[in-house]
């Protein structure tokens, strides 16, 4: 028999650190496969983020570097300035991206800066104990929104693909979710078209992957899927908000 | 009197220019290899920033780029700096601060970088006068955690030419940040400044920074540790790094010290203030001197310890409410005597103002 | 020996050019000097101003608090700074908008109907350059070919603006 | 690779889970379209019950399982 | 043996309860009449978060609110001390250093609000472990310009507790910005506490603040200063509101100094490690005893000074590289001897290793 | 004969500090016609920003507090949820708003604080010299574009009221123009309607103003009117993006 | 009310301009539909030349001057 | 007397709680104790621990670098803090999942087949509760009592929850 499916060879032999059935670790092996098929590992940089994901170095066998809590952006933007021939990706949290690095992502995006950003929207602070996020679903519970998040008070969650597709700096913009096997094929393909656009140097291009967090969500593994497809894409429905290189998208 | 135009004969001494200080870094910094500039808008260090606009921009492979904030600024820095460019922010008090967490993540992760500190009055938004009010932040690192960072104290147009290449020298032979503490006086003022290098054509990278792992093992840069013990270690590298720092780089300047009585420590626009009042007062016969710290940090306690062996008074002369003069007291450690005189929110005495205190403090002590 | 110098008038009135000329000249002459313009929230105001000091010897402190010249281009200017003066200065005004007495019997004062000058020579804006002339002549604080020097580094290659600025500057030196 | 693995018998289809890799979290259960995968009574060192192939017979090789694997423990051969 | 439910009388000591320290400040917090608390996620603070969001958000005319980033954060606290109301924020290191620009705002603009630094290890992301690395940085101001926080440094959850009521008492008390200075260590453990006051029903409103002009004259709050001689009497204002509370509140305390040869200085968790040191020391019959600064600023160098009047030898110890031990020479100003011992990066070191250290400076120094 | 205009109450007798021509003081008044036939004046409290009018307290005859760079809408938000009962607004900068303080202007709007912003948006950072805003037109000239902004690099010019208004907090946004008799009365009507959102409790509301500042654009007062209402116009369109009480803008 | 005004007549409409506040921006002058307003060579005190009205029989009191004032430098009167 | 306990096991096995329970408990008998939750990243690995100090006099610090009591849950923890104990201390090995073999001869172990045991009671999920029982018997730290009580209070009004983690302290109680 031949073998058809093995770890992708940009991912390190290293049992992940993240709970059972998280996301995070499925939206890595994918980064692994895309930067394996396009063969980019030996000229990539990936920059992840202080959350759940902030040991991402110990998995993605291409070089790597720390940012500040919210800064993937800017860390981005200073390596492809002043090494435009590098392929650098941020890897962001939900509460990185939209929260504290709200700023410095919706510029680097309104720049066009040629990056590829993975936005994990897992609708929590996952690494900090399950507060809320800026994408938290109105009446989700979390540690700060112990009786629910009130629209009323606390904001409805932020849709980011929405906000940032209008820019004319953004080449690409998908949303996918980590949920179901045909998902999970359609995020793969997100994220080598993210890497294609900035080969390409089309500009700022980002992937959303919605991505289940059964531990804060207080779920099974099964059944933080099953809401991700069911609960989570309602509010973030999936699809491409923006793709330059295919003119009905061209926002 | 008719006048008739002239041909004169070139006096000018041909290699100095009139500049402001905030070019004058800019121009330096091109010339030392600079290949990013990520700078935000604040006063007074405008020109600066706009200088580079103009020059760096447009030369080949560089990069000049306006951020959306002085957080977003150091944290591009950061990232130009991972990948082995000589990189470069510039900002004045209010905007410093806000990058104290860029800059404790640049100690942690031992990259160079050159940071320039125009200060001007503050607390708060304050005033957009010259101070010298950032000492303490910049000396004991005004972000989290043990670290340091190089700070300089020019006190010229033609320093802050010479210190902004020194700075880049330093911060690569350290991996370490270096800040260039100047104030906005010296930023805006214009004055004859050469330049004694070349820029390169290419701008220098790095060597052992990312640069993708290309068929080699791939690398990682990191601050994060979750073993305290690991960090420890980490941090008294940096530490053993720093006391290197202190034994090969720390620089100080006297002036008309070997016969004081009296000797004003000052750095900055405050040294030379003070060197205008010592000079006044040696022509009436009064034995005064200046030492001037040159690196802030390391702060040069032992040459200040060797001239308090024949000097029992001091004069701590800052632009503040009194900092620098905590770096005096632990390098004396009770030695000596010292008094202290302070402006602070941007008030820049006249080197009378400060003659006068000078003398009085002499004949107080009964110095004549 | 140190001289310092103030120069201020309204944003729009070259004073600013005027110390930097001052400025170059002295550097061309060798000599050690410092430039500094007022700066920030201020200039919102409309006026602006400068001062230059000019030594052989080092300079101290680029601040003037009591300058020998000053130079007041305007009416605010005029009455903001008579008091800064030195005991012995010389008092500069442009006598074409200045209308206030200065009451100090200590400073000499000069006047230069600088606007009026400059109109006669058909360009209103060139009046900087007139009282930069007066003033080289009668402050002596550097030689009148280095300004002119200085000038035409400046402006670079716009021949234009060098005839009539130099223009200018002859009819103020010529004052005295 | 590892030390403990399903054992590979030659049919259409069949996969080698890492016991050691293994969170015993269900999703390959859960999505395998043949049903073949389940939970059994084996704790790894990590502490996690792990999934095994029951019945190896009906695999085809899809690499559904393997797609929805969040631990790589998955490898999928086919004939 | 049978076991039957026993019906155990009461033997709590009823008004204790079991708490995380970050739990008690909130708790504390909100007995002192907190109206306002912003906060952002970081480890080790997040209990203390957490509490206000389940008990402050629900509370009459109290708000909760989760900010976007510790710049928000603050801010916030400072719009709503602006109004009057007592307005808090927690973080930890990395979060402390973004908060640096609003601190020197609310020090500019003297509106009273408390800090919480739960120190963790650095420089940046560092470790989530329990540090005290950011001493510097609180005491000497991270933020720009020549201001002054009031810094305090418990050592127990029941005093993080005490200490948050006296924060908030001393920040409306002198208009200043307080900070309690925290570690991981003590956010999260838990231990019997008491809250010794009633969380009031209506929440003060501070007076003379912003409410709108009502029909009387318009008010300003600003820090921006175009003139710097204004500046400068603001400065000095300032200077004599901290001399004042230099004079009234520095606090310290000291065990076992009375027949002691050999002193720690220590504050926070650190001196209560060496607490236990003593104790064991004691029974061995050295002489050993503690100096511990409760208000960090103002530090305590007279009482200091006092003491090495009878103690010759003293020992810093710190969770960092060597940060406070500046502030006891500065005190002592060469009087005395000090050694320093500091575990760095998040290692708690155990009693006994601390009374190793103590044990054997003992020896050495002769001080049998 | 009867005074039909003049200075209104709550704008003090003192001279602008602002250069001739220049929109700050315009849109002050405006804002001072407001509060005064609103009869806010004695619950108000205003906050300028540091920015051309930093001085704004010199002129406004309210309760003002200055507030650090771009933080205008965190210590609105710090009021107004101390004390409810009073009407804040800030007013900014378009550096201050759309650069520095991006995050924090998206996330008081997402989350519907009660307040009320006035964004004045000169395409330049006015106060300290005149350098790229971020709503700096593409090719046009500042101190750190001095050869023009080149789009490719520097981005295109960010449209806040654009962004904001899909936000689900926001009650209400209209940009509005400097430019001309109409466009004031038109500017002066947007800002009273905004804080009739406000005292209604409807969340965010927003007046983004088009302003000239003629000494950073290097043009006569009449000249920087007319280049308001014909070219930025044209990138910064005027209108209603957003208004909860209308249907057909609710959004 | 400051010093210097422009002097008031019986008409239909009439302004009066501060001669201290007004900035000589000639935004009146430009957008007054009756074109009565211009740009006189009176200097203030801050270095302005001022706007004064010129043909006061005309002002319609439409107050579109004071409309576009920066400075709030006009008042309006109609009858 | 200071004496340091801790408990080590899987996330969600009930150690923190074990470890609060105790802490409750020496608090009801008017004692010093602390309480150290392990906190932080490591959670994500799918382990804790807590530690627990209980003192008649002050505690100086939470941490315990060698404790005299350990609780180990499951078999890392066991591995792991086997060389944590003090000579002379007690290991309290769960011995339905842990299989290791403890070469130290200079402690005492004490199996507590505490899964097994919670299973026959019907709710797997109380193991802990039969660990604490035979921990508070063998350890005597604190009264069996003070445990109850602590139980109790933590546990509130749910009286259902209270049974089934009585009926499981005393089966571990009375196992030794
Ligand atoms: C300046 C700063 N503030 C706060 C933190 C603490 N922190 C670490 S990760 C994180 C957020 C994690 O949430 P998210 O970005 O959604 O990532 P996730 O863990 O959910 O993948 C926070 C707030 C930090 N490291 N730095
Ligand atoms: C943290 C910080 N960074 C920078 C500055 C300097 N600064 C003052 S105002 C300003 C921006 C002004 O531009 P804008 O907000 O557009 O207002 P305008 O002057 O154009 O009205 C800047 C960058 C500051 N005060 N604080
Ligand atoms: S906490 Fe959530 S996001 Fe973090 S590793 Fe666990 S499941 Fe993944
Ligand atoms: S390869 Fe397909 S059929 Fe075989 S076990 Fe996996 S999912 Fe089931
Ligand atoms: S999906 Fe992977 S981790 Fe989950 S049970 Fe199956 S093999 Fe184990
Ligand atoms: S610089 Fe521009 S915005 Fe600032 S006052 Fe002048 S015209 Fe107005
Ligand atoms: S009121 Fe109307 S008509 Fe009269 S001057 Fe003003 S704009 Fe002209
Ligand atoms: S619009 Fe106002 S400031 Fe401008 S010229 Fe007319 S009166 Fe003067
Ligand atoms: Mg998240
Ligand atoms: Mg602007």
């Amino acid at each position: 028999m031949k073998l058809i499916y093995t770890r992708p060879e940009s991912l390190k032999k290293a049992a992940f650190h993240y709970c059972p059935g998280c996301g995070h670790s499925v939206a890595h092996r994918l980064v692994c496969e895309v930067i394996d098929e396009m063969e980019l590992r030996g000229r990539t940089i990936g920059i992840p983020p202080p959350g759940c994901s902030v040991f991402a170095y110990n998995y993605f066998d291409v070089d790597m570097a720390e940012s500040a809590h919210g800064r993937g952006a800017a860390v981005a933007t200073g390596i492809k300035r002043a090494c435009p021939g590098i392929i650098v990706f941020t890897y962001q949290g939900d509460g990185d991206l939209a929260g504290i690095g709200t700023a410095e992502t919706i510029h680097a995006a309104n720049r066009g800066e040629n990056i590829t950003t993975i936005f994990i929207n897992n609708a929590v602070y996952g690494m900090t104990g399950g507060q809320m996020a800026p994408t938290t679903l109105s009446g989700m519970k979390t540690t700060t929104t112990p009786y629910g998040r009130d629209p009323a008070t606390e904001g409805r969650p932020m849709r980011m693909s929405e906000m940032l597709a209008p820019l004319e700096g953004v080449a690409y913009i998908e949303r996918v979710a980590i949920s179901s096997p045909a998902n999970i094929r359609k995020a793969k393909k997100a994220i080598a078209r993210a890497f294609r656009m900035q080969i390409d140097n089309r500009g700022f291009s980002m992937v959303e992957i919605l991505s289940p967090c059964p531990t804060n969500w207080k779920m099974t593994p099964v059944q933080s899927w099953k809401w991700v497809e069911e609960e989570m894409t309602r509010v973030f429905p999936p699809g491409v908000y923006k793709d330059v290189t295919e003119p009905e998208n061209a926002g | 009197m008719r006048w008739s135009a002239p041909r004169l004969p070139s006096r000018s001494t041909v290699s100095k220019v009139l500049m402001d200080g905030n070019s004058a870094i800019a121009e330096a910094a091109i010339r030392a290899g600079l290949r990013c500039y990520f700078g935000y808008p604040i006063t007074p260090q405008n020109e600066l920033t706009e200088y580079m606009a103009m020059h760096l921009g447009r030369k080949k492979g560089c990069t000049f780029l306006q951020a959306e904030s002085e957080v977003a600024a150091i944290n591009m820095v950061y990232g130009a700096s991972l990948v082995g460019a000589r990189a470069m922010t510039s900002s004045s008090s209010p905007g410093i601060s806000l990058k104290q967490e860029g800059i404790s993540y640049l100690a942690a992760c031992e990259l160079p970088a050159v940071i320039v500190n125009m200060q001007r009055g503050g607390p708060g938004l304050g005033s957009i006068a010259a101070a010298q009010s950032d000492y303490f932040q910049a000396t004991r690192g005004g972000g989290h955690g043990d670290y340091r960072t190089i700070v300089l104290g020019p006190s010229s147009v033609q320093e802050l030419a010479d210190m902004t290449m020194r700075a880049f020298d330093l911060a690569d032979k350290y991996k370490i940040p270096v800040m260039i503490l100047g104030d906005g006086v010296l930023g805006q003022m214009k004055e004859p400044v050469e330049f004694k290098r070349e820029a390169p054509e290419i701008t220098p990278t790095r060597e052992g920074t990312l640069q993708g792992a290309g068929g080699g093992a791939s690398r990682i840069v990191k601050t994060f540790t979750s073993n305290p013990s690991e960090l420890e270690e980490i941090n008294w590298s940096l530490f053993r790094r720093y006391q290197l720092i202190k034994k090969n780089e720390t620089t100080w300047d006297t002036y008309m010290t070997d016969d004081a009585r009296l000797v004003v420590v000052a750095y900055g626009i405050a040294a030379r203030i003070a060197r205008g009042a010592i000079k006044s007062l040696r022509a009436k016969g009064l034995k005064v001197g200046l030492f001037r710290p040159v690196t802030l940090w390391p702060f040069p306690d032992e040459p200040l310890r060797e001239l308090v062996k024949n000097v029992r008074q001091l004069l701590v002369f800052e632009m503040n409410m009194g900092q620098m003069i905590e770096d005096v007291q632990l390098a004396l450690a009770g030695k000596g005597e010292v008094s202290f005189y302070g402006r602070p929110g941007g008030v820049i005495p006249a080197p009378d103002e400060v003659g006068r205190v000078m003398s009085r403090l002499y004949y107080q002590k009964g110095l004549k | 020996m140190l001289v310092k110098m103030l120069i201020a008038g309204f944003g729009g009135q070259g004073v600013l050019s005027m110390g930097l000329n001052i400025a170059e000249a002295a550097m061309l002459e060798g000599r050690n000097v410092t430039y500094l313009p007022s700066y920030g929230a201020e200039v919102r105001g409309g006026t602006a101003n400068c001062t230059v000091a000019i030594s052989d010897e080092e300079i101290a402190s680029p601040v003037a608090s009591s300058p020998e010249f000053v130079v007041a281009m305007n009416q605010p200017s005029a009455i903001k700074f008579q008091h800064h003066i030195q005991s012995g200065g010389l008092f500069f005004l442009n006598s074409s908008l200045v209308e206030t007495e200065i009451l100090r019997g200590d400073i000499e004062i000069v006047h230069v109907p600088a606007n009026k000058m400059a109109e006669e020579l058909g360009s209103p804006k060139v009046a900087n350059m007139v009282m930069l002339g007066a003033f080289t002549r009668k402050s002596g604080v550097v030689e009148f070919d280095s300004v002119i020097q200085a000038l035409r580094h400046t402006l670079g290659s716009k021949k234009k603006l060098i005839d009539v600025n130099e223009k200018a500057l002859v009819k103020g030196y010529e004052l005295y | 690779m590892t030390d403990k693995t399903s054992a590979i018998r030659m049919v259409k289809g069949t996969i080698v889970i890492s016991f050691e890799f293994c969170k015993g979290c269900e999703l390959c259960v859960t999505f395998c379209p043949k049903h073949v995968i389940s939970l059994s009574d084996r704790i790894n060192a990590a502490g996690y019950p792990t999934a095994t192939l029951i019945n190896n017979g009906q695999c085809t090789g899809c690499a559904i399982c393997a797609l929805v694997c969040p631990e790589v423990a998955i490898e999928v051969y086919r004939e």
